[in-house]
């Protein structure tokens, strides 16, 4: 009989779940920190804030978690996320659509493009990063031909969502934070229990074992950049809901926030190693990072990207090094 | 025993023309197309004249133009090499440049209505400073990767982020002028009729290349790049090469900044370099480096950036009208990575089997 | 009493104006003794919508900001309405449903700028009422609201007078080196053709004036070059001789802004509209005006 | 044709079946006949084409000519899926499994249990927990199959291939990093599948295991078939002649008729004393791999490591070579204490290490055979001093050809070569920089009979000539046969030691199984 039970493991790269664990516990310091420091920081509200303005890079955050969990990147959703706003209030300004079939339309395009970088990059074979880089310029790029303007929304659906605030206590909750809630909810469901989130992990764990276990390797690749446009189209329509305008600069720059936030999270890079709920850790670190900036109110731009830049390294630094002391005991 | 060797070839290679077997063929195949469509759509283009001494045209403008994105595309290949990537060579740049331009610097003074420019520091120490900076950025992502064992895209966000930020505080967010010539020489000088600019990728190229090919340094990259754990067990030392590897990048990025900051004669913080790093990513990919380590081409990223900067200069030249830059640019690059995947080559084969065979 | 405080958002430090516009801010409200808590967006709209959401989370006495776009602020402002906190908004103008949604808008008008250069061009060519001019433009950043704005003004006066005609138009986003970058290429296209070069911004047109000199031709001279922004280079480059004119766009808002503050603060009825004093700087009145530019 | 009577009609028949790859021509024209109910093993030299048939069979290569038939009807497997859908499970050469998922998953990823349509977790650990008990594994599934040693993956690999209810069974040298025990144990699941009628396809490089389950054999030379024999009618002898294709001597018709031909080359050192100490190791440990153990290695002596699976070799050797660091103890080389904290001191040191995991810590695949054979001098002489060109080449053709490498040539990438060759290239790698001490840890793994005693020969050579080995096999008679000291270890520590003789293979099984440490 040969039992290797209760052997510490040698070489796992690195623990998820410390990992994970780590970040939850840098978040509570860091808020502890913020609350110490500047009065208010800890009100309900301003917790509640956080998943207000953040709802869509959280919802961006749990698409790209799977395909960082697959092994791939995705570099898009930002540009996505833009094209989304611009699609929505195009249609609804110019052609007056019916809100509810703008949303299903912009969330249809949004799959697709997505699982069409997904087939290009499986059936060709090509670099996700380059891929889903061009589908950046690509996307950006469609939103300028749409209108180099920003339009506002002025459906009433659209706004009676931005103004909705869902009270608890005295304070409230944006319908756009549940929806992120619930979605995160669902892809925590997607990932752990069902086969297509098994064979995400299994993809980024090793994409040629995958192939020789009998996984459907090329559509659950599609999927994944499928899935992670239908996100980036579900970010545009909060967006939407948050901003009331389409946009072609909107969010710029939001693919490294979401890539940030997962990695943070605890999610490695190389893939097959994290959980999707490390998305909402990550998203809240990069959330409280700005609401301490705001609080405290002096810091000119440039010691802004500079506090920014230190406390993504102090995060990293210290969350590396704790996984490796855990490691290595 | 007969050797399964001698009945290898494979029909369908052995009929092709070596060069389309070639690597840099697609790349320099794209090169060639683009080049061809401004041939026929932009009068002019490739006219050459001789003023003031030195050769102008659109053909050298691109070069150029295309020398700093070049320089950051060299360093972005062996960092992309050892399955890293940086993203923070933006930010380098802008370092390397507003130091170099603070240093060097100097003022208009109004002197009885006439202008006169002084300069501060004396300019080979404000070189040697700018590029110190610059290795020190290197060191830093360096450290960071190969020291804590960081993931390479988010140990350089930092830098990224707050990079940009250092640079503004020296300058305290104001573009930084300079008024001392022999500091325009590196981006806007010409020797023997050409820009000097050239001469310095040029020397970066050759440089970096011998170092490749005379000393292990391009096997050990490639080595770690493919299997880091069985490069350290064969006894090198991936952690120094890797460390390495960025601070080289940061070099190439720092002769960028001070290409670039010489060119426009003034160091601007917030804009200088911003997005070289996708546009230097995506030159060594065009140039048939797989992001994936291992493997590298560096003559083929010095084809790709300048595949990258035509096409922007095609449409400066087409005339597009701006809103369209993006969607040409991405469809370029989609045109030219799918051109180059094996798939296609296959499904190319498939599709027209009198050709291969023929 | 407690001093006022002001929460305030900029856009960035996209550009020298924009830190130019900052560093009058924080002078001003220092020298009033008035507490401001200062959020750099970083060019994101979104960015600012979190800042002002914390400024309302800290109860500020007034807020106020520079929006990176016109549209998309019905939601927050409504929110600061609720909370009782007035909002003034400085350099760009938003686009609300409900104008009550913010007490006072101080800055400048981009279009008028556009404007203003495009009179001036006007005025110039009566110098040479027969000659067609060609004018190249390099725009701002594809979208931006300056880049629209300037574009808009400068085509609507220029738009009934056969001799000024737009050949090129190309961004150059805002900064030097994409100036240069696009104007080597406009001068390689068309050749001696230009006469005029239009630039959405000073940065630019002092990198197209580079182009131009690299081209063998002597800007200002051959080639007529106009910008917007008024910052120190173009005085400089004016003084040289190099450019023809800029229209200035006033960063220096900080001195009114406090005082608007003050007012809404004590209850005292503001402007809803406050236009920023700028000027058009010809070369001619460079040298004179070069001492006194702040910025 | 030897056969004389086919049982029934074949499950499953290749006919004609010819794949060729840039540069080789592995398979030409091969024929195959899988009959229910029998064990049909594959034999051939390494890059005969075994691996190569059995991806053709599986959907992974499409064959360039031939024909898949099974149950009387053509089929095309596109995939494996595919293939695992017309009943015919496979286990490959090279582990095929995700090293990230837990134990569990592994078995079950593609047909999980469900529940309300989700994934039952709980069933999915209950199930995967009695499926390994039934093959005397007794892990904790639910930790992820990386934490595992390479073994225990392979019969994780194997347990989940059983899962399928399939006609056909595929294993591609599923024993090669299995001790005796689990061989047996292996053996014993295929035998219950056997009497269900399933066809097993068995590929592997042991007469001895051959004999044990194979009801027929088949042949592979070259890409080719050579021939099909019923086990019965087929002696170790002709087997061997007909895998290499020419008379060879009998000793290396493997462990039965093992004859002392390296005893003799040995007989010169036999007498341990003459040898003088090289390294010294003394309380190495490292916690949770190995307890604290003492090794002595001297000069031009064979040291074999045998143990069973886990017992802890590779760790051992892996902290001699500086691989991992070692919690305590103190290595002496050559009289100086040394601090081997990392490869390259080791290799500064004089010591070369093969490692057992040939694909994740050996080969750098897409890189030349050339370029792999010099890494580790090169890597010795520094960054500055490049090899030149033609001296790599000619040290590549050199090893290449003393050490028989099959390979296109010395600029094929050695991913493509077969697993065999590959191990050879990286043995290669380490005599080049001609170490003091070279650890070789399952060196003969996934060897045909041939190379592996053309290696043991080569090693034992090198052995008089005054280099150290630390020989690890998880195969004892090899290490029995070859071996001037074995050294036994057992639960992460030094079982004992014993001079050459000392023991024969059932002594030192008791040794390591019944821990009796006066054999
Ligand atoms: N993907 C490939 N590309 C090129 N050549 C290959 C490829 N796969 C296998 N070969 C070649 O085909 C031949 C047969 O290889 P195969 O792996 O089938 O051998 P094998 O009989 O399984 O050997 P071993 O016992 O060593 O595993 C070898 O010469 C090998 O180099
Ligand atoms: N990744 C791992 N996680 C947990 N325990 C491990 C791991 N690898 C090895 N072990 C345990 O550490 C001990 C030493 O393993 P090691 O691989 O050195 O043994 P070995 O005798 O070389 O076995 P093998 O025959 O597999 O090479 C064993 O008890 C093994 O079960
Ligand atoms: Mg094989
Ligand atoms: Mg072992």
């Amino acid at each position: 009989m040969i039992t290797a039970a209760g052997l510490p493991a040698r070489s796992i790269t690195s623990s998820p779940y410390f990992t994970s664990l780590i970040t939850v516990f840098l978040l509570v310091i860091l808020l502890a920190v913020g609350g110490a420091a500047y009065p208010g920081f800890l009100s309900l509200q301003v917790m509640f804030n956080l998943l207000i303005d953040n709802a869509f890079l959280l919802v961006i955050a749990i698409g790209m978690s799977f395909v960082i969990l697959s092994g791939g990147i995705d570099l898009s959703v930002g540009s996505v996320l833009a094209l989304t706003t611009m699609i929505c209030a195009y249609m609804l300004q110019t052609w007056h659509w019916n809100p509810l079939v703008v949303i299903a339309i912009a969330l249809a395009i949004g799959t697709l493009f997505g699982a069409a970088m997904g087939a290009l990059i499986h059936y060709f074979k090509l670099q996700p990063f380059i891929v889903t880089l061009a589908g950046m310029f690509l996307a950006r790029g469609l939103c300028y031909l749409i209108s180099i303007n920003s339009i506002t929304i002025e459906d009433p659906f659209f706004v009676a969502l931005s103004q909705t605030q869902l009270p608890i206590g005295d304070c409230f909750i944006s319908p756009g934070a549940v929806i992120a809630l619930v979605t995160l909810a669902a892809a925590i469901y997607v990932a752990h229990c069902t086969p297509f989130g098994r064979a995400i992990y299994a993809v980024g764990g090793n994409e040629q074992s995958a192939l020789m276990m009998g996984l459907r390797v090329a559509r659950t690749k599609v999927l994944i950049y499928a899935f992670s446009g239908f996100c980036a189209a579900l970010a545009g329509i909060l967006f939407s809901f948050y901003m009331l305008s389409g946009y072609g600069l909107h969010a710029q720059g939001t693919e490294l926030d979401a890539i940030a936030a997962v990695v943070i999270g605890g999610t490695l890079l190389s893939g097959g190693y994290g959980y999707v709920a490390g998305a909402l850790t990550g998203v809240l670190v990069l959330g409280s990072i700005q609401t301490l900036i705001a609080f405290d109110g002096t810091l000119s731009s440039w010691w802004t990207k500079i506090v920014i830049g230190g406390l993504l390294f102090i995060f990293c630094v210290v969350q590396r090094l704790m996984s490796l002391r855990t490691n290595k005991k | 025993m007969h050797s399964p060797v001698a009945r290898a070839a494979a029909p369908t290679k052995a009929s092709m023309p070596m060069f389309v077997q070639h690597p840099l063929f697609r790349p320099l195949a794209a090169l060639a197309i683009l080049l061809l469509i401004d041939l026929f759509m932009v009068p002019g283009f490739f006219h050459l004249e001789i003023k003031d001494g030195h050769l102008y045209g659109a053909l050298i403008d691109i070069a150029n133009r295309a020398a700093p994105l070049i320089l950051a595309a060299i360093g972005m290949t062996l960092v992309i090499a050892t399955r890293g990537i940086d993203i923070s060579v933006g930010a380098t740049v802008a370092i390397s440049g507003t130091v170099a331009a603070m240093l060097i610097g100097g003022t208009m003074v109004m002197n009885n209505g006439t202008p006169e420019y002084v300069a501060n520091t004396p300019m080979w120490l404000s070189l040697a400073a700018a590029m110190g900076v610059a290795l020190l950025c290197g060191a830093w992502n360096g450290a960071l990767v190969a020291g804590l064992g960081l993931q390479p895209i988010v140990a350089t966000l930092i830098l990224m982020v707050a990079g940009r930020g250092l640079a503004q505080l020296l300058t305290d967010g104001q573009i930084i002028t300079v008024y001392y010539q022999p500091f325009f020489f590196l981006g806007s000088g010409y020797l023997f009729g050409l820009p000097f600019s050239l001469y310095m990728v040029a020397a970066v190229f050759i440089v970096t290349a011998l170092l490749l090919r005379k000393t292990a340094l391009g096997l050990f990259i490639q080595s770690v790049g493919i299997n880091p754990v069985a490069a350290r067990l064969a006894g090198l030392k991936t952690a120094v090469l890797i460390f390495f590897v960025y601070v080289f990048c940061a070099a190439c990025a720092g002769v960028a900044g001070l290409m670039i900051t010489s060119n426009i004669k003034s160091a601007d913080a917030n804009n200088a370099g911003l997005l070289l790093e996708l546009d230097a990513i995506l030159a060594v990919t065009l140039g048939g480096t797989s992001l994936a380590g291992g493997k590298f081409s560096l003559a083929g990223s010095v084809i790709g950036a300048l595949i990258i900067q035509t096409l922007t200069y095609t449409i400066y030249s087409l005339g597009l009208p701006p809103e369209v830059n993006m969607v040409v640019k991405s469809v370029v690059v989609f045109l030219v990575c799918v051109s180059q995947s094996p798939e296609f080559k296959t499904m190319w084969r498939r599709a027209f089997p009198a050709r291969a065979k023929g | 009493a407690k001093p006022l405080v002001i929460g305030f958002s900029q856009v960035g430090a996209e550009s020298e104006w924009r830190t130019a516009n900052t560093v009058s801010i924080k002078d001003a409200a220092k020298k009033e003794g008035i507490t401001l808590k200062f959020a750099d967006a970083q060019q994101k709209q979104e960015n600012q919508v979190k800042a002002i959401r914390s400024f309302i989370a800290q109860r500020v006495d007034v807020i106020a900001f520079s929006p990176v776009v016109e549209s998309g602020w019905d939601t927050v402002l409504r929110e600061a309405k609720r909370a009782n906190i007035p909002v003034i908004l400085t350099d760009r103008a938003v686009n609300v449903s409900d104008p009550s949604l913010y007490v006072s808008f101080l800055g400048s008008d981009f279009v008028e700028e556009g404007r203003r250069a495009g009179r001036w061009l006007i005025e110039r060519q009566k110098k040479t009422p027969d000659a067609v001019l060609n004018i190249v433009e390099l725009q701002g950043t594809v979208g931006s609201a300056p880049a629209l704005d300037r574009k808009k003004g400068f085509e609507e006066v220029i738009a009934g007078n056969a001799k000024l005609k737009v050949i090129r138009s190309q961004t150059g986003d805002f900064t030097r080196a994409k100036g240069k970058e696009v104007m080597e290429a406009f001068l390689k296209a068309e050749g001696k053709k230009i006469n005029v070069l239009y630039a959405h911004n000073d940065d630019m047109a002092i990198g197209a004036i580079q182009a131009i000199e690299e081209a063998g031709l002597k800007p200002g001279k051959d080639i007529i070059v106009i910008s917007i922004d008024g910052v120190k280079g173009a005085f400089e480059a004016m003084i040289a001789g190099k450019l023809n004119v800029t229209v200035e766009c006033n960063p220096l808002l900080g001195p009114q802004l406090m005082q608007i503050a003050k007012d809404v603060a004590a209850g005292k009825p503001v402007p809803k509209r406050v236009v920023t004093q700028e000027g058009v700087f010809p070369a001619e009145t460079a040298a004179k005006e070069f001492p006194n530019r702040k910025y | 044709m030897t056969l004389s009577s086919a049982p029934q009609n074949p499950v499953l028949e290749l006919r004609g079946i010819s794949k060729a790859f840039t540069g080789v021509q592995a398979l030409n024209g091969v024929s195959l006949n899988l009959y229910p109910g029998e064990v049909h093993t594959l034999m051939g030299q390494n890059g005969a084409g075994k691996s190569t048939l059995i991806k053709v069979l599986t959907g992974v290569y499409a064959p360039d000519h031939g024909q898949i038939v099974l149950a009387g009807q053509a089929i095309q497997p596109q995939s494996t899926l595919d293939a695992q859908n017309h009943g015919i499970s496979t286990v490959y050469q090279e582990v095929n499994l995700c090293p990230n998922l837990s134990v569990a998953e592994n078995i079950f990823i593609g047909r999980y249990p469900r529940k309300f349509g989700r994934i039952d977790w709980a069933d999915m650990t209950k199930q995967a927990t009695e499926l390994l008990e039934r093959m005397q594994i007794r892990i904790d599934v639910t930790l992820p199959l990386a934490s595992y040693p390479l073994a225990i993956q392979q019969m994780v690999a194997i347990s989940r291939s059983l899962l399928v209810s399939a006609k056909v069974l595929i294993l591609d040298e599923p024993t090669s990093s299995l001790d005796e025990k689990e061989v047996d144990l292996l053996f014993s699941v295929l035998r219950g599948l056997r009497e269900q009628g399933m066809a097993i396809l068995f590929v592997t490089h042991f007469l001895d295991q051959t004999y044990a389950i194979s009801d027929r054999i088949t042949v592979m030379r070259n890409g080719e078939r050579e021939g099909e024999y019923l086990a019965a009618d087929l002696s170790r002898v002709d087997l061997v002649n007909k895998m290499v294709g020419a008379v060879v001597a009998t000793e290396a018709a493997g462990t039965a008729t093992r004859a002392d031909a390296a005893a003799a080359a040995g007989q010169a050192k036999a007498d341990g004393s003459r040898f003088q100490s090289f390294l010294r190791a003394v309380g190495l440990s490292r916690k949770g791999a190995l307890q604290p153990m003492d090794l002595e290695i001297r000069q031009g002596e064979l040291l074999g490591l045998a143990g069973l699976l886990g017992s802890g070799r590779t760790e051992a050797a892996r902290l001699l070579f500086g691989a991992d660091k070692a919690d305590s103890g103190t290595i002496t080389i050559e009289g100086k204490e040394r601090s081997l904290s990392t490869p390259r001191d080791a290799i500064a040191a004089g010591i070369g290490f093969c490692s057992e995991d040939r694909k994740h810590e050996g080969a750098i695949l897409e890189l030349s055979v050339r370029e792999n054979l010099i890494l580790a001098l090169q890597a010795r002489m520094g960054i500055m001093r490049a090899i030149p060109l033609k001296r790599q080449q000619q040290l590549a053709e050199e090893y290449v050809k003393a050490l028989g490498i099959k390979t296109a040539s010395i600029e094929t990438p050695i991913g493509s070569l077969s697993g065999g060759n590959q191990q050879k290239v990286l043995l290669a790698r380490w005599l080049v920089t001609d170490p003091k001490l070279l650890i070789l840890d399952e060196p003969t793994r996934g060897i045909d009979v041939r190379a592996k005693q053309e290696i043991m020969d080569y090693v034992s050579a090198l052995c008089k000539k005054g280099m150290s080995i630390l020989f690890i096999s998880s195969e004892l008679p090899e290490v029995l046969r070859v071996s001037d000291r074995i050294v036994v270890m057992r639960d992460r520590k030094t079982g004992g030691e014993y001079p050459r003789g000392a023991l024969d293979e059932t002594t030192v099984l008791h040794v390591i199984a019944a821990g009796d440490q006066h054999a």
